[in-house]
């Protein structure tokens, strides 16, 4: 089973270093938005994607929540389950924000997550590329391949 | 943070060789309080040596020796000490080569029945 | 903002369907989530109320496949339409590349669909974004209703539609016009990335 | 090594040349002795992803085996500036100044390979191919081989409170029974390669210099656990009776029987 998938390659070193040491159980690098730009760690724990949009969206309203208690934003959010503990954490790079979700178990500790996170950031600081420069994306004739496409969907 | 345990971690940074003393939460590995020199991260240490008892634990059990109580790991230079306060609590002292850990563990014992 | 990455070749859209409560909203993407074979999809999640009212957010991921050459994803994703829940709301939308609204044609329910458009343009603004910038198109739900219970479309694109954006009739429950208003936001969102790289 | 593996492995690299499948390609073709072949795909790879380590990691084990044993040594070297625990650079190493003869050199970067990922069966193969070449060059393969059962004789607690174990938890020698004389060596064994993980990362970050041995006072015992050399380690386990101190002499004894038969010992 494949223990990592990256989506931009910058990402895998210092992924891999975190969840060597951290001893998490996986680790995702998402936009804001949610949307992953690498996992490692195992997948099978959790839908990659739902847990990505849902780990946004908590980091949005508690910094929401941040913002109207006048305090700038939590760095880092915790949560301890019986099992399992998710640890959510905001990271800087030169293109934006990235958050990073990071599940562990009854092996690992918040404490080794956050003293490993901390280094987790570096690392993708010194790795992250400069602002990806603006290219054109898709062909102009792109809409018969988007209507196939949708049409697949649907089965039409 | 409460008198009796400002009280007992300033005691045990008075043992020779102690850099630093805390109280930990065992198991997320989160540092309670602490008083520690310049220089000392106490993030890291809580997180460590909680990490170190947990395997220290496993495998005394292992060994059917029972739950562990006190941890000694000694290094070249320098030296970690673990007691067990109980309620998932541990006591660190973490301090040189020289550091004298059966001063250390003594104040430890004090601390512990101060709070009881 | 979408995320495009040039290396992989992969393309990552946020698509947000906004409107009054009860408009069709969650109705909709719970069509497409059963009509789209399960390899092309992910998971439905729904954080909503024990009355089954969205509380926070529907997200449903969609594999569209490669369009010129890039691997396609959208995220779909409603919002909560009750007015008491603005603040989330104003989250969802955050990093959307394209908009649905979805607008009840009940006669009754015009203010509601007025005073929603009218908070959807607000947080638009507030993300400094507004409605000729952010691809948007029209869903005008629940067609299916006798007509003196409901305005035509005419009637709706005349009382909402001051940007003459795409509009489509729906029957959600039913998943009409559901297909078609997707294609048509989804033509929107990718237009504008042929048109201009990501910001 | 299966065909249809690296049939699909060429699939998914001209499927999409930019994904990071060139790794794994190059790394197949390099063990299928296609050299030539495995130098294109890295060297392509490379050209897209220019500060991927595991590229330069294979390119430098291509380089191994065509011969080219100083380029290979500068582009490991490098990787060991940026990351001084990377095993691939590490292990390459070792197995270059394995084949230049420099069998100290090889030992030493083999030795810290493990130290990183004790768990990595590819570098314990390594020393211990290493280790026997050295032993052969010296000529003195002699070959006593003492039992186990006569490792720790004469020491209090031989036979049931006495374990010698490697840095992968599987038993090497000794016996370890619990008070109720229940025989434990085994899960005793797995468990201290762990402890022993967690107190030589916990020494190197706080600072503590290397660690020489760590004690633990359990409820129904006490135990010693220390490292007798680089490559196994030794846990003495005695009831409370015995106080701290002595029970760490007693260790340092028995390891120093242990060091002697293990150097006796053909691994």
């Amino acid at each position: 089973m494949r223990r990592s998938r990256v989506i931009e390659a910058w990402t895998y070193e210092p992924l891999e270093r975190f969840v060597r040491e951290s001893g998490a159980r996986l680790t995702l690098v998402m936009t804001p938005a949610g949307q992953v730009l690498a996992q490692f760690g195992f997948a099978r724990a959790v839908d990659v994607m739902a847990a990505a949009a849902l780990g946004a969206a908590v980091f949005a309203s508690s910094s929401e929540i941040a913002r109207l208690l006048g305090n700038l934003e939590f760095s880092t959010l915790h949560h301890r389950g019986h099992r399992f503990g998710i640890f959510l954490g905001g990271c800087a790079v030169p293109r934006g924000r990235l958050l990073a979700l990071v599940i562990y178990g009854e092996d690992s500790s918040v404490g080794l997550v956050q003293l490993f996170f901390d280094e987790l950031v570096r690392g993708l600081q010194e790795a992250a590329p400069e602002q990806e420069r603006s290219r054109p994306v898709l062909a102009a004739d792109f809409e018969r391949e988007l209507n196939d496409s949708l049409a697949s969907l649907f089965g039409r | 943070m409460i008198a009796p345990l400002a009280e007992a971690l300033d005691r045990m940074t008075r043992v020779g060789g102690v850099w630093g003393a805390l109280l930990v939460a065992a198991d997320d590995g989160l540092v309670i309080a602490e008083a520690v020199m310049e220089g000392i991260k106490p993030a890291a240490i809580a997180a460590l040596a909680a990490s170190l008892a947990r395997q220290s634990g496993i495998a005394s059990e292992a060994a059917g020796a029972g739950t562990p109580r006190f941890l000694h790991l000694q290094g070249a230079a320098g030296t970690l000490a673990v007691m067990s306060a109980g309620d998932g609590l541990l006591l660190v002292a973490v301090g040189s080569d020289e550091m004298n850990v059966g001063l250390a563990r003594l104040e430890m014992l004090r601390a512990i029945e101060a709070a009881e | 903002m979408s995320l495009v990455n040039f290396t992989t070749r992969e393309i990552t859209c946020k698509i947000v369907y906004y409107g009054p409560g009860r408009s069709g909203k969650t109705a909709s993407l719970q069509y497409v989530y059963g009509r789209v074979p399960q390899d092309r999809r992910g998971r439905m999640v729904s954080l909503a109320t024990e009355t089954e009212r969205t509380l926070f957010f529907d997200f449903l991921p969609l594999d569209l496949g490669s369009i010129s050459g890039f691997t396609t994803r959208f995220h779909l994703y409603t919002v909560p339409g009750q007015l008491y829940y603005d603040s989330t709301r104003k989250l969802v939308l955050q990093g959307a590349d394209g908009v649905v609204f979805v607008a009840d044609s009940q006669v009754r329910q015009l203010d509601e669909n007025i005073e929603s458009l009218q908070g959807l343009q607000a947080n638009l603004v507030a993300m400094g974004s507004d409605m000729r910038s952010m691809p948007m198109v029209f869903q005008y739900n629940k067609q299916d209703l006798p007509s003196e219970l409901i305005l035509t479309p005419t009637e709706l694109d005349d009382a909402l539609n001051f940007w003459a954006l795409a509009s489509h009739s729906s029957d959600a429950l039913r998943g009409v016009g559901v297909f078609e208003t997707l294609r048509a936001i989804s033509e929107r969102v990718l237009r504008k990335l042929s048109e201009e790289a990501p910001a | 090594m299966m065909i249809d593996e690296l049939t699909s492995l060429v699939d998914e690299y001209l499927r999409s040349p930019r994904s990071l499948a060139f790794v794994d390609l190059a790394e197949r073709l390099r063990t299928e002795g296609r050299l030539e072949a495995a130098v294109r795909v890295a060297l392509t790879g490379l050209e897209h992803y220019p500060t991927l380590s595991a590229a330069y990691d294979v390119y430098a084990r291509i380089l191994l085996d065509i011969g080219d044993l100083d380029r290979a040594e500068t582009i490991w070297r490098e990787l060991l500036e940026r990351d001084r625990r990377h095993v691939g650079a590490l292990t390459g190493l070792g197995g270059l100044y394995a084949r230049k003869g420099d069998y100290d050199s090889a030992l030493d970067h083999l030795e810290r390979a493990l130290s990183v990922d004790p768990a990595d069966p590819a570098v314990v193969q390594a020393l211990m191919r290493v280790r026997r070449a050295a032993e052969d060059a010296e000529g003195d393969a002699t070959s006593a081989q003492a039992s186990e059962q006569t490792l720790f004789r004469g020491l209090d607690g031989a036979g049931r409170g006495m374990l010698l174990a490697d840095r992968h938890g599987q038993m090497l020698g000794g016996r370890l029974e619990t008070p109720a004389g229940d025989e434990v060596s085994e899960p005793a064994a797995a468990h201290v390669a762990s402890v022993a993980r967690e107190a030589t990362r916990t020494a190197d970050m706080l600072g503590l210099g290397p660690w020489l041995w760590l004690t633990i006072e359990a409820a129904a015992a006490n135990l010693h656990l220390s490292a007798p050399d680089d490559q196994s380690l030794l846990l003495v386990v005695r009831d409370r009776s015995m106080p701290a101190g002595r029970l760490a002499r007693l260790a340092e004894r028995a390891a120093e029987t242990a060091r002697g038969w293990l150097g006796e010992q053909i691994l």
